[in-house]
């Protein structure tokens, strides 16, 4: 019997090797896999390269990882927050390399990675900042540029509810990154607030499919 | 002539959304046309977080940490809203289906260009967001800000000096000294606040300006 | 008050012009708007150009418009089928232009309209008959081949329940191409099963919002 | 010699898919292999038109329009499927997350160049579906098909005659004949049938063919 559940946070994020590239779902805390941070933090890979919306806020979840020192490089669109001086002073102090994205260019990127599309052109960035020194072609009258595909080794999500197939729905905003990360990476832990019976969640309802899930770690339920 | 203030700015760009649009409010000053909105037109917010039909922020108490809006505030959800997926929530802006996007600004040129995301100092971290997504994709591009920085300087330019969101993207300019239209020919003012001569604006904005 | 619901198959194809591109939704039957399609043929829309995953099946829906002469051309995956003689002979006679699409380039060419991408690579097709001409680039080490983005003037889909919204949800696999049609097409007009009131379809489970959906047909419901 | 009928053909491929694989079959020839998975796996079948968890047909009377799979035939959903639009559908075959589809061919090429979905005929309308999409996608693509032409020809060939699919895509041939791998020297044969010699299946085949 198929049973993606994992027994506790160090099992989830076992395997996780210094210099591996890994999403992190959350807008803001919002689906931010507080759990699995914490976990990975324990866990000590180091060197990692980090795709997130943002650059964490305070000093927990994300920003902990950071402070940490664990994260080479970080992938966003917005770091600068109100409560990002974690990710500021690493930065200021050279300390972390940052690569900004438009947040739909960073969005669909990672669903490019997920959808086996290699890069596709877009109007966002262009004439801008943000796309100096890469490909631009005018389409159907509009400038465009080229954006590549972004994947990962491993996606850390949080959903709402989730099945030992692996199948997740998410909890209202929070489902922001969750599910295109999920389909981007090679290994996708999710941390879920519950875990239900196979067949419990209406599958016209069901937001990621098993198939893109390869850890579950349960807050609540059966594997508890 | 008295300048509008920020409530009296917001209002009168609600005043412009019509009954049934699908909007979306930047982040800033433009939030806060959401307590505008005349009551009896049918209006649908759009958050890029992935929500549609974002109603307004909750009763003190009802907060809900996964219910929140692009600004990362506690909102709640109207009857007929929904919830979608990043990809999906930036392929609805990027795909021109918003009817309106409302932009604050540092600096607007003459040809519509925007620039609100990066002041240019050197020492700033670069940090974009949806700014970029909202320019190129929202049918009509709105920009709500104060006519004049701090310094006294026109917002409105020849050419952006700050880095650019997007090229020719700004269909209308409402400042709380005119509302301005970006047109072929270049800005064409369509309405000046009371007490203000057409001639004072041209003289504070300092770049060319249509008569009404 | 917004209510997008139409009160005849007339009033919901209305408008729509000669050379028209037409997108009709479904796969076979499931998800076929036939009371759509049969109001097309009656409106009396000529020079089309339609696109679908098929090129019709038996004697009703998009073979009865085809055989009507309605459709100068037709974008679709897998026309020849066991009961496709309606598009078989017309081929055969010079009757139909066809552009045959990869099925998986198909949707994702109308996604990406939907989405504003403008073009977008992908491996499918690489080295065959029906990327000849097109422009290729290996990209992280796979050759890809560049395809455009299809949008569309009008789609015709089929749902399950909306509201006067045009909020709406699918039934099982009929789903299959609605929602993308919806989100690639200037107008986009569902037939659907059953209208509700606003608030009656769970936020969490609406497939196609609103959003992208102008008129609402509704064989039961409120409006009917 | 015997060879093997369909239905033990399409056994002997079940039995190389292993528990909790994600699974197309595709159209035809492989639909046959969904009669003979083995009860004691859990196999995700996946149907492009937008299915994940696909059962068997319905039985009669209990036939849904809106439950059809990729071939148009009815069948059902097992508890944990879920459904999508096609082009989530084909992101799930295109991006790499099918661990396995098995293909009907006309012909394979040595280097595992796939030709399944034109005979090249010029006077044959063209349909591709998703077998394209199938052949570059999924992580192993195996072919399960007759050995020999009705003609007597091979279907394994030096170069493949007919309009190609995808080219080097295909990883394992199972044939009523023998299975064979499309390894990086050439086509390792992995195992013949019953009463018919390497020497024999490399004659009837045509082109090189490495030990067992």
């Amino acid at each position: 019997m198929v049973d993606k559940t994992v027994a506790s946070p160090e099992a989830a994020v076992a395997g996780i090797v210094d210099g591996s590239t890994v999403m992190i779902g959350g807008f803001g805390a919002a689906g931010q896999p507080g759990r699995l941070i914490d976990a990975l933090i324990a866990q000590g890979a180091r060197d990692l390269t980090v795709i997130n919306n943002n650059a964490g806020n305070g000093e927990t979840g994300l920003a902990a990882l950071l402070k940490a020192r664990r994260v080479r490089k970080i992938i966003c669109s917005y770091p600068r927050q109100a409560d990002s001086w974690v990710f500021d002073q690493l930065y200021r102090e050279g300390g972390i390399e940052l690569e900004v994205s438009p947040q739909g260019n960073l969005a669909e990127r990672i669903r490019a990675a997920g959808a086996g599309i290699g890069a596709f052109f877009t109007p966002t960035g262009f004439g801008t900042l943000l796309s100096e020194g890469k490909e631009t072609r005018v389409i159907s009258g509009r400038p465009q540029v080229l954006e590549y595909a972004l994947p990962a080794d491993y996606a850390l999500i949080k959903a709402h509810r989730a099945d030992r197939l692996g199948n997740l729905v998410y909890r209202k905003t929070a489902r922001n990154f969750g599910p295109i990360m999920a389909t981007a990476a090679s290994c996708t832990i999710a941390e879920v607030e519950e875990l239900v019976e196979v067949g419990a969640l209406d599958a016209e309802a069901i937001v990621t499919p098993g198939i893109f899930v390869h850890r579950v770690l349960p807050v609540r339920g059966r594997a508890v | 002539m008295k300048r509008l203030t920020r409530d009296q700015l917001a209002a009168r760009v609600a005043r412009d959304i019509p009954d049934g649009a699908y909007v979306n409010l930047g982040i800033g000053l433009p939030t806060l046309i959401g307590n505008h909105l005349p009551v009896d037109r049918e209006i649908f917010l759009h958050s890029e977080n992935g929500m549609l039909g974002m109603g307004p922020a909750p009763t003190p108490g009802q907060e809900d940490p996964d219910l929140i809006n692009a600004g990362k505030r506690p909102v709640t959800l109207l009857p007929g809203g929904s919830f979608f997926h990043h990809a999906d929530s930036f392929a609805m802006m990027r795909g021109g289906h918003l009817d309106i996007c409302v932009l604050g600004a540092f600096q607007v040129s003459v040809r519509g260009d925007l620039a609100n995301w990066h002041t240019g100092a050197p020492d700033a971290i670069p940090a974009v967001g949806g700014a970029m997504d909202l320019a190129i994709g929202a049918r009509q591009v709105l920009v709500m800000m104060e006519h004049l920085t701090r310094q006294g300087q026109s917002k409105i330019v020849e050419r952006c000096s700050y880095p650019v969101t997007a090229l020719e993207c700004v269909d209308r300019i409402y400042t709380d000294l005119a509302v301005i239209d970006v047109v072929p020919e270049g800005l064409q003012v369509r309405e000046v606040i009371e007490g203000l001569s057409l001639e004072d604006l041209r003289r504070i904005t300092g770049v060319p300006l249509l008569a009404p």
